[in-house]
C-alpha cells in the first residue's frame, strides 16, 4: 500500500460519481446541505450526460477551511457508485487519491479501493435504495461529525413518506455512520477541516437559485418558454413560486412562440422573461428584432451549453456570446449581462429587468450549465435593488413613440389610462402607425439607436482585482469568475490583475486605459474563438491576442489557469 | 358608416374592390354594437393584408411579426384579462407561417377572439399560394399550379374541440358582423374564418365565386355536436357558413386556468413587487 | 432478435424498461421482413428519447433538430424519391416544437412514414407536460397540474384527410410491426402514433394503463371512411389501435407531383448540370 | 416661362411616378428593352411602397452615351402618373426638371407642366389601359426614335391576346409617338443621345435575374423557401424554369421548413438554395447552426431589406450582414458573399454552390432590394465557373466525419455507394454517431473549425480601383459598388482609390496592407451602424473612423456620395 495522504486538515474535494438514476443528486443535496449546516465551507458542482438512466454522472463537494468558490481538477475521495465509475474519472486521479466503493462492484480493478459494503448494508436495512444514505452517512463520519443534521434533514425530507421509510433511512445513515466512523478513528481517512458555527448562517444556493430569486426581485410575474438544458430550470424554479407569487407561467409549443408571448406580456404591463439555451435562442432572433423595432422590453435568459447544433446539451460552454449580441435582423441596441457569481447573480437578474423597462430594449442574461449547477456558501448576497416602474398612465393624445431628447418615449400599456398603445413592427411614426416616410425612418433610427448612448452611460463597471500597477492583464466574463479570481489568488503575481465583465455589451469607454495600461493582456474564454475578445477589439480598438480557450464542454479548473497564466504571464 | 372606431381621413392601402373594406366595416361595427371602450380592446395581427386591419380601427394595437399574432394575444389576454383581445390575420399569416400557434391555441382555449381573412392567397407579397388555394389553381409562383392539399381550418379547429369555430364570408355583413360578435361574446377561444376575396391576385375565388360556392346552414343547425360539425367541415363543394360549432364541454378558460390568479384577480400590472415574500424565500436558502 | 439492421455492443441510451427498446425490435423487423437494403433507408429523426432511435438501427440516418424531421424528411423524398424515408421522433418533437411541419407534410401528401414515439410526456427533458399530456396530470413543470386540452393528432391527421392514419402500442410488437409494415409500403404520407410507456417520467400513462384503455379496431372496421375513422379518433375513454384512416382519394404523392420529374426520372444527384441551356437562357438577356 | 434645359445630348434620367397598379412596371419594361434594343445605354431602378394598389411608386430611367451603371437623384425628365406623384418627388426635381404629363391630373398645381393628354388619348384609342402604351410612344418620339421595335415588342407580349387588343395597342403607341414627336419637333424636348447598335448584343438584365442564373449555372436543382420581399423574386425565377431545367421547387410553410428543407436536399444530393429577406432569415439560424455541425452544405439568398422588425418592406438597407455572419448558436465557419455588379453576380452565385459543397458549410448571398431590382446593360457577364461537384461514392467502411489534415471529409450521400451516411447535430464521432467523449468533442471542433483556414486561402480577392499611391481609401461592399465608383470617377482625384469586397466574409490577410497604407479610410455602407467597419476591425485590427452611411430605406445617389467623399478626403 502506498502511502497515500489520508489527512485532510484544510482542503478536500470528494466526488462521487456513478449512473444516471443512481441518485447521485439526492447523496449531493444532503451533504452539501449537512456539511454547510455543520458549519463547513462547502462548494458544489457536477457534470452529467444527457440521458435519463445510465452513463456516468459525477458531483464534486469540495470541503475547505476558506470560502472557496471554484474548484480542482483533482480528485482526494473518490466514491464510485458503479463499475464505470472510475474510468470516468481516471484522469483526474492521482496518486493520492483515496477511492471509497462497495469492493463488490470492483472485483478485478486495478484500482485500491478501501471498501464499504453500501449495498450489503442497504439490503440489510431492506433495500437497495438506501445506499445512497449509508453513502452520506458514512461520509458525514469521515468529518468526525454527527449525524444530528442529517437526521433532521431526512426527517423532513421524507415527512409527507411513511414512518418506516424516515426509520429506515435514519437507520441506514446511522449504519453508514458507523462504518465511516471505523476509518475514521483508525486513521485511513480523516478529514479535520475546521468547521465555524457561522457558515450556517450563510446563504447557499446555486446560479439557478440566483436566477430565479433575481426574476423574483426584479418583479418577474410572467414566464414563456420552452423547456431546453439547461435553461429549463429557471422555468421550473418559477413555476414553483407561481402560486404564491401570482405569476403566470406557459409553456410554450416552441421559443417562437415563447418569445412572441413575453412581448405580448410585456406590452400589456407583464415584466416577462424567457429561459432557453442556444438553439432554442437562434428561434428567437426575429422576436429579439420585434421587441428592437416595437421598443417593448423583453429579458431573455440564455443558458449557454456546448454547440453548434444539439452539440453536448447537459455540458457548458461560452459559445453564445455572438449570437447574444447579434442575432435578431437590423439594427436596434440590446443589452447583455453574463452573471458571474452567486453574491451578484440576484440583484445583476433583477436589474436586467429594470434596464429592459427602463431602455425599452432586449436584454439577454447569458449564463452557462457550469453556472447554474454550481453551489457555495457566501454570507454576502447583493439584494439592493429597487423595482424601478417605467409605465405611465396614459392620457387621450398618448402617442407611444414620441420623439424625445433622449430616445425614449413614455410607454404605457393598453387598459391603463385613456390613450391608446399602439404598435407596429413596420417603420412607423410617432402614433405607432405604419409609414414609409424617409424622414421618419431616420428619425426613429436615431431614436431607437440614440438610447445606446444612454445605456452606456450606467454600464455595469467590470470588478478590478489586483494592484493598479500591473503588467500582465486578464480579462474574464460570466461564469469564469471565481475560479480566474481564485487561480490568481494562487499564483499570487502583484504584477498580474484582473478585469471581469458582468455586462458584457455594451462596453464601456471606461475599459480601454484598463487595457492601454497593460503590457500584457490575456483573456480567458471556455469557448474556442475567443468571442468576448472580438467584442473588445470593436469596442476599444484594441486587439487581444492571448487567449487560454476551453472547449471540451467542461469549465475550467483551478489548476490549468494557474498554469496556462504563469506561462503566457511569463514569456512576453 | 362612421363609429367611434372610425379614423377620419386616413389612407388606406388595400386595393379598390378588396373584400377587407367590407371586414373593417363589420368589425367596426361589432365593436361598436357590443360598447365595448376603445381603451379595453386590443388588436393583434400579424403581417400581410389582413393583418393591417389594426391600423384602421380606432383602439389600442399590436402590429407584431408575421404569423406570430396568437402567442401575442394570448400573452396579452394572460397579462390583463380585463382587456377584449381579438387576433386578426390572413390565412397565410394564421396557418401558414403561424400554423404551429394555431393548433397549440386552440388547445388552450385561451379567452380571445381569432379572426382569419382567408382569400386563398398571399395578398401582400403579390399572389403566391396560401394553405388554403384550391389544388389546380395557378398563381405567379405556382406556374404549373397548386398541388398540395388545401389546409381546412375548420375540420382542424374542430378535431381539436375548439371552443367556437364559424365560417363567414365578408360579402354579407351584416351576418358577418352577428357571428363577429358571438364570437367576441363567446367565452373561450373563438375562430371566425372569413371569406374574402382578393380583386388582384385570386381571380378564380372572386364575390361571385364565394357566393355561388357558400350557403349558410339553417336555423336547425345544432353546432354544439362534433361529429356533424365534422361533416360540415368537409364539405367543399360548398362550403357551409355559419358557426359550425361550440363545444359546450370547454368550461375553462386558459385564464381560468392560471394559478397567478386563483387569489389575486388584478391583472398584473396592478400588482406590486411583493419584496417581503421574495426576501422571505431567499431567507430560507441559509 | 438480430437481423442486418442491429449494430452489435451498443450501449443504448434510453432508461431500463423503456417502451421505445419494443419499437426498436420492431422496426428492425418491419424493415427486414420488408427487405429493404440498408444503403436505401434513411431515418429522420429530430431531438429526444424517441429521437435517438436512429441511433440504433444500422441504415444511413439524418438526427437534426429538435422538430424538424419532417421538413428534412420531404427533402430527402424528393431529391431521390428512390430512397425509402422514415421520420421518426417523440410526441413533443412532431406536435409541439413540429406541429406547423406536422401539417403541412400531411397537405403535400410525401410519400414518408412518419413513426411518432407517444408516451404523452418530454421524456429527454426530464418530465415537462407534452401536447398528449392528459389534462390533470403534475409534472416536473406542471406541478399544479396540466390544463390545456391534449393534442389529438389522429384527429388531425385525418380532419386533413391524410393518406394513412394508424395507432399503436409498442407492447404489442406483432401487431405494431404489421402496421409499420402497412405504412411503410403505403404510398404517400402516413403516421403511426405509437403509445409508448415512459417508466421514468410518466407515472399515471404505463405500460398497465396503455393495456387498460386501449382496444384494437375489429377486423370488419372500414377505415377508408372519414367520418367513421374520425368518430374513432374521438374516442378517449378507451382509445382504438390499428389503422383508423386510409384515404383513397389521394393518388398522387408529394414526388409524383415536382415537375422536376416529369420527363427526368432520375434523382437529383445523378443529373448533371445542363451548361448548355443555361447558356442559352443567359443569351436570351440580349 | 424659365428657361430650362430641353436638350439631353449625353445623359438624362427620366423617372416615371404614380400609384401601385397604374402599370408603371409595364411602360419600364417595354422602355427599357426598346431602348436598349435601339442602342442605348440604359440603366433603370425602382422604389416602392409595400402595397398592391395606390400610394406612390416611382422608376427612374437613365439613358446615356456612357454604359453607367448607377444613378444620380436629380430628375431630368418627370412623368407624373397620378396627381400624387409630383408630390412624391419633390426633393429630388431642381429648376431644370422637365414635368410632363397630363394636365387633366394636375389642375391646380404650383409646377409648370408640359401637357400630354395620355388619358383622353387613351380613351380615344378605347379604353384608358393604354394610357401606359400611349406614354411608351411619346417617351421614345423624345428620342426621335422610330416605332418599329416597340411594335415588335407589343406584337410578342400580346402574342396570346386578340388582334384586337395588339391592333389597339399599336395604335396607342403611335398616338403617343405623334404627341411626343410635336415636343421633339417644337425642340421642347429633346434627347439627342447617340445610340450604338452594338449595344443591342449587350446583355440587359436585374440583379435578380442574375442570382437566378448564377443559382442554375451552379447547378441548384431544389429550392424551399417562403416568400418574403425582396428575396421572392429569386424563388419566382427558380419556379419559371423549374421544368426544363429539373428544379425541385417548394414553397415551405415557414422559413424553419424552408432551411431544413434544404439541408436535408443536400444530404440526399441535391444542390440548394433558400431565399429569403431579415426577418425570415432570422427563424433561420438554429438551420444555420445546424448545417455547421453536420457539415452539410447550405446556401442562403439574404436579400436584404430595411429592419428591425417588419421594417420597410420594400426598400434597401445593408443592415443585415452581422446576422449573417453571427445568426446561429455554437462555433464553425461560414462564407458571406455580396454581389456588386450584374457583371460578376452570375459567376459569384455560382461560386456560392461550389464553395458550400466544397467546405461542407453554409454559404450567404448577401443581395438586397436595390441590387435585385436594377438593371443595366453590359457586355461582359463572367460566365467562367465550372461545377465542382464533392460527393463521393461511398464504400462499405464510410465514416462521414473522418479526419483528416485539411479538416475535410468525404461527403457521401445516402443511396448512392455500399456506405451508410449517418448525421447527427449531436457532437459526433467520425462515424456520425452521438458522442459525449471529451477528447472527440475537442477534435471534432478543431476540425470544423480547421476549414476557416482553408477557406481563407482562395478569398475573392476585393476588387482594387484607383492608384497604388493613395492617401484615402474608400471602402465599400456589396450594392454599393456602381455608385461608389462612378462617383469616384466623377471626383477624379488621384489620391483616393477604391477598394470594394464581394466576398464579405471571411476577409483576406492581404487587406491589412491596403488599409495600413492609407492615410485616410472612409468606409460606405448603407446602414446605420457601419457593420463591415466593425468587422474589418476584428479582421485586421484597424479600426475606420470616417464613415458615410445611410439608412433612409434608399440607396446611395452619386451626387450625395461625391459631396461626402469629398468632404472627408478633404479635411485630414
Ligand atoms: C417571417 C416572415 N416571412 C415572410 C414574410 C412576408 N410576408 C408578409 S405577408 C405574407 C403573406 C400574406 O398572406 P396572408 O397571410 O394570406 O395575408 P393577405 O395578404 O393575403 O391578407 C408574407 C409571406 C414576413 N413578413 N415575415
Ligand atoms: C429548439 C430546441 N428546443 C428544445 C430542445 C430541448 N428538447 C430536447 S428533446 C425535447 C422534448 C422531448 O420530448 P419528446 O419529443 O416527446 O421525446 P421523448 O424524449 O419523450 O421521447 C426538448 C424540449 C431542443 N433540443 N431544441
Ligand atoms: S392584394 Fe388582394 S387582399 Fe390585398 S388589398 Fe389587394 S385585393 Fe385585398
Ligand atoms: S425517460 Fe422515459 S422515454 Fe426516456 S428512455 Fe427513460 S423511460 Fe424511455
Ligand atoms: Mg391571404
Ligand atoms: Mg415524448
Amino acid at each position: 500500500m502506498n502511502k497515500k495522504k489520508n489527512l485532510f486538515s484544510k482542503d478536500v474535494s470528494i466526488v462521487l460519481c456513478g449512473k444516471a438514476g443512481q441518485g447521485i443528486k439526492t447523496i449531493e443535496l444532503i451533504l452539501v446541505h449537512v456539511l454547510k449546516q455543520s458549519g463547513y465551507n462547502v462548494f458544489s458542482t457536477k457534470e452529467y450526460m444527457s440521458r435519463v438512466r445510465g452513463g456516468s454522472n459525477s458531483t464534486i463537494i469540495r470541503v475547505s477551511d476558506k470560502n472557496v468558490k471554484s474548484m480542482k481538477n483533482k480528485i482526494d475521495i473518490l466514491i464510485p457508485l458503479d463499475n464505470q465509475a472510475i474510468d470516468h474519472v481516471s484522469d483526474r486521479l492521482s496518486e493520492d487519491t483515496i477511492i471509497l466503493g462497495d469492493k463488490e462492484l470492483f472485483k478485478d480493478t486495478k484500482y485500491e479501493i478501501i471498501s464499504i459494503p453500501f449495498i450489503k448494508t442497504a439490503k440489510e436495512i431492506g433495500n437497495k435504495i438506501y445506499e445512497n444514505i449509508v453513502a452520506c452517512g458514512a461520509i458525514l463520519a469521515l468529518f468526525n461529525n454527527n449525524l444530528e443534521i442529517l437526521n433532521e434533514y431526512i426527517t423532513n425530507k421524507f415527512k409527507t413518506k411513511s414512518n418506516d421509510i424516515i426509520k429506515d433511512n435514519i437507520a441506514a445513515a446511522k449504519k453508514g455512520y458507523e462504518l465511516g466512523k471505523e476509518l475514521y478513528d483508525n486513521s485511513i481517512i480523516r478529514i479535520d477541516i475546521a468547521s465555524n458555527p457561522e457558515i450556517k448562517n450563510d446563504y447557499f444556493l446555486n446560479g439557478n437559485d440566483t436566477i430565479g430569486f433575481g426574476a423574483l426581485m426584479g418583479g418577474c410575474n410572467f414566464i414563456s418558454s420552452y423547456p431546453m438544458s439547461p435553461g429549463t430550470g429557471v422555468l421550473t424554479f418559477l413555476s414553483e413560486h407561481s402560486k404564491e407569487m401570482g405569476i403566470v407561467v406557459e409553456q410554450a409549443e416552441d421559443e417562437i412562440s415563447a418569445v412572441n408571448m413575453s412581448i405580448g406580456a410585456w406590452y400589456a404591463g407583464a415584466r416577462a422573461l424567457v429561459t432557453t439555451s442556444g438553439g432554442g435562442f437562434a428561434l428567437m432572433g426575429e422576436g429579439i428584432s420585434l421587441s428592437g423595432v416595437l421598443e417593448t422590453p423583453t429579458v431573455i435568459h440564455l443558458a449557454q451549453r456546448p454547440g453548434p447544433g444539439t452539440g453536448l446539451p447537459t455540458r457548458t460552454e461560452q459559445g453564445d456570446l455572438e449570437v447574444a449580441l447579434y442575432s435578431g435582423h437590423g439594427e436596434f441596441p440590446r443589452i447583455i449581462l453574463a452573471p458571474s457569481s452567486i453574491e451578484n447573480t440576484i440583484k445583476l437578474t433583477a436589474e436586467a429587468f429594470n434596464l429592459a423597462d427602463k431602455y425599452q430594449s432586449p436584454v439577454i442574461i447569458l449564463s452557462d450549465q457550469y453556472f447554474l449547477d454550481t453551489f457555495y456558501n457566501t454570507k454576502n448576497l447583493n439584494l439592493d435593488t429597487e423595482i424601478q416602474n417605467h409605465i405611465i398612465k396614459t392620457e387621450k393624445d398618448y402617442k407611444r413613440y414620441e420623439v424625445s431628447d433622449s430616445g425614449i418615449s413614455k410607454r404605457g400599456i393598453p387598459g391603463f389610462g385613456k390613450g391608446l398603445v399602439r404598435v407596429d413592427s413596420d417603420e412607423h411614426d410617432e402614433e405607432g402607425r405604419i409609414t414609409e416616410d424617409m424622414g421618419v425612418r431616420v428619425t426613429m433610427t436615431d431614436k431607437r439607436l440614440k438610447k445606446l448612448d444612454l445605456i452606456k452611460e450606467s454600464i455595469i463597471d467590470p470588478i478590478f482585482t489586483g494592484s493598479q500597477d500591473y503588467d500582465t492583464l486578464v480579462i474574464g466574463w460570466g461564469s469564469t469568475y471565481n475560479v480566474i479570481k481564485e487561480a490568481l489568488e494562487e499564483i499570487d503575481n502583484k504584477k498580474i490583475s484582473y478585469l471581469h465583465f458582468e455586462q458584457v455589451y455594451p462596453i464601456s469607454n471606461k475599459v480601454k486605459p484598463y487595457l492601454k495600461k497593460a503590457k500584457n493582456i490575456i483573456i480567458i474564454e471556455n469557448n474556442a474563438t475567443a468571442q468576448f475578445s472580438k467584442l473588445l477589439c470593436i469596442s476599444t480598438g484594441i486587439e487581444i491576442k492571448n487567449t487560454i480557450l476551453k472547449y471540451n464542454g467542461i469549465h475550467f479548473y483551478q489548476e490549468e489557469l494557474v498554469l496556462k497564466i504563469n506561462e503566457l504571464a511569463g514569456d512576453k | 358608416m362612421n363609429n367611434k372606431f372610425t379614423i377620419q381621413g386616413q389612407d388606406i392601402a388595400w386595393c379598390p374592390g378588396c373584400g377587407n373594406f367590407s371586414i373593417l366595416e363589420t368589425i367596426k361595427t361589432a365593436l361598436d354594437e357590443l360598447s365595448l371602450e376603445r381603451e379595453n380592446i386590443v388588436m393583434v395581427s400579424g403581417i400581410g393584408q389582413a393583418a393591417k386591419m389594426p391600423q384602421y380601427i380606432d383602439t389600442n394595437f399590436f402590429n407584431g411579426l408575421h404569423g406570430r399574432a396568437l402567442p401575442v394575444a394570448t400573452a396579452i389576454k394572460a397579462t390583463n384579462p380585463n382587456l377584449t383581445v381579438v387576433a386578426e390575420s390572413g390565412e397565410g399569416d394564421m396557418y401558414g407561417e403561424g400554423g404551429n400557434h394555431f393548433i397549440h391555441t386552440i388547445r388552450r382555449n385561451v379567452n380571445l377572439t381569432n379572426i382569419v381573412h382567408n382569400n386563398m392567397i398571399y395578398g401582400l407579397t403579390k399572389g403566391q399560394a396560401s394553405p388554403t388555394t384550391q389544388v389546380g389553381m395557378k398563381t405567379t409562383l405556382q406556374i404549373f399550379g397548386v398541388t398540395n392539399e388545401p389546409f381546412n381550418p375548420m375540420a382542424v379547429a374542430i378535431s381539436l374541440g375548439a371552443s367556437f369555430v364559424a365560417r363567414a364570408f365578408s360579402g354579407d355583413k351584416e351576418i358577418t358582423k352577428e357571428i363577429i360578435k358571438k364570437a367576441i361574446l363567446h367565452k373561450g377561444y373563438s375562430i371566425v374564418d372569413i371569406f374574402q376575396p382578393c380583386v388582384s391576385f385570386n381571380k378564380i375565388n372572386s364575390f361571385k365565386w364565394f357566393k355561388e360556392n357558400t350557403y349558410y346552414l339553417d336555423d336547425n343547425y345544432d353546432p354544439t355536436n362534433q361529429i356533424e360539425a365534422f361533416k360540415k367541415a368537409l364539405e367543399t363543394d360548398k362550403f357551409p357558413l355559419g358557426v359550425l360549432f361550440i363545444n359546450e364541454d370547454r368550461k375553462t378558460s386558459f385564464e381560468d386556468n392560471l394559478v397567478a390568479y386563483e387569489d389575486n384577480k388584478l391583472p398584473l400590472f396592478e400588482r406590486g413587487r411583493d419584496l417581503e415574500s421574495v426576501k422571505l424565500l431567499i431567507e430560507k436558502m441559509k
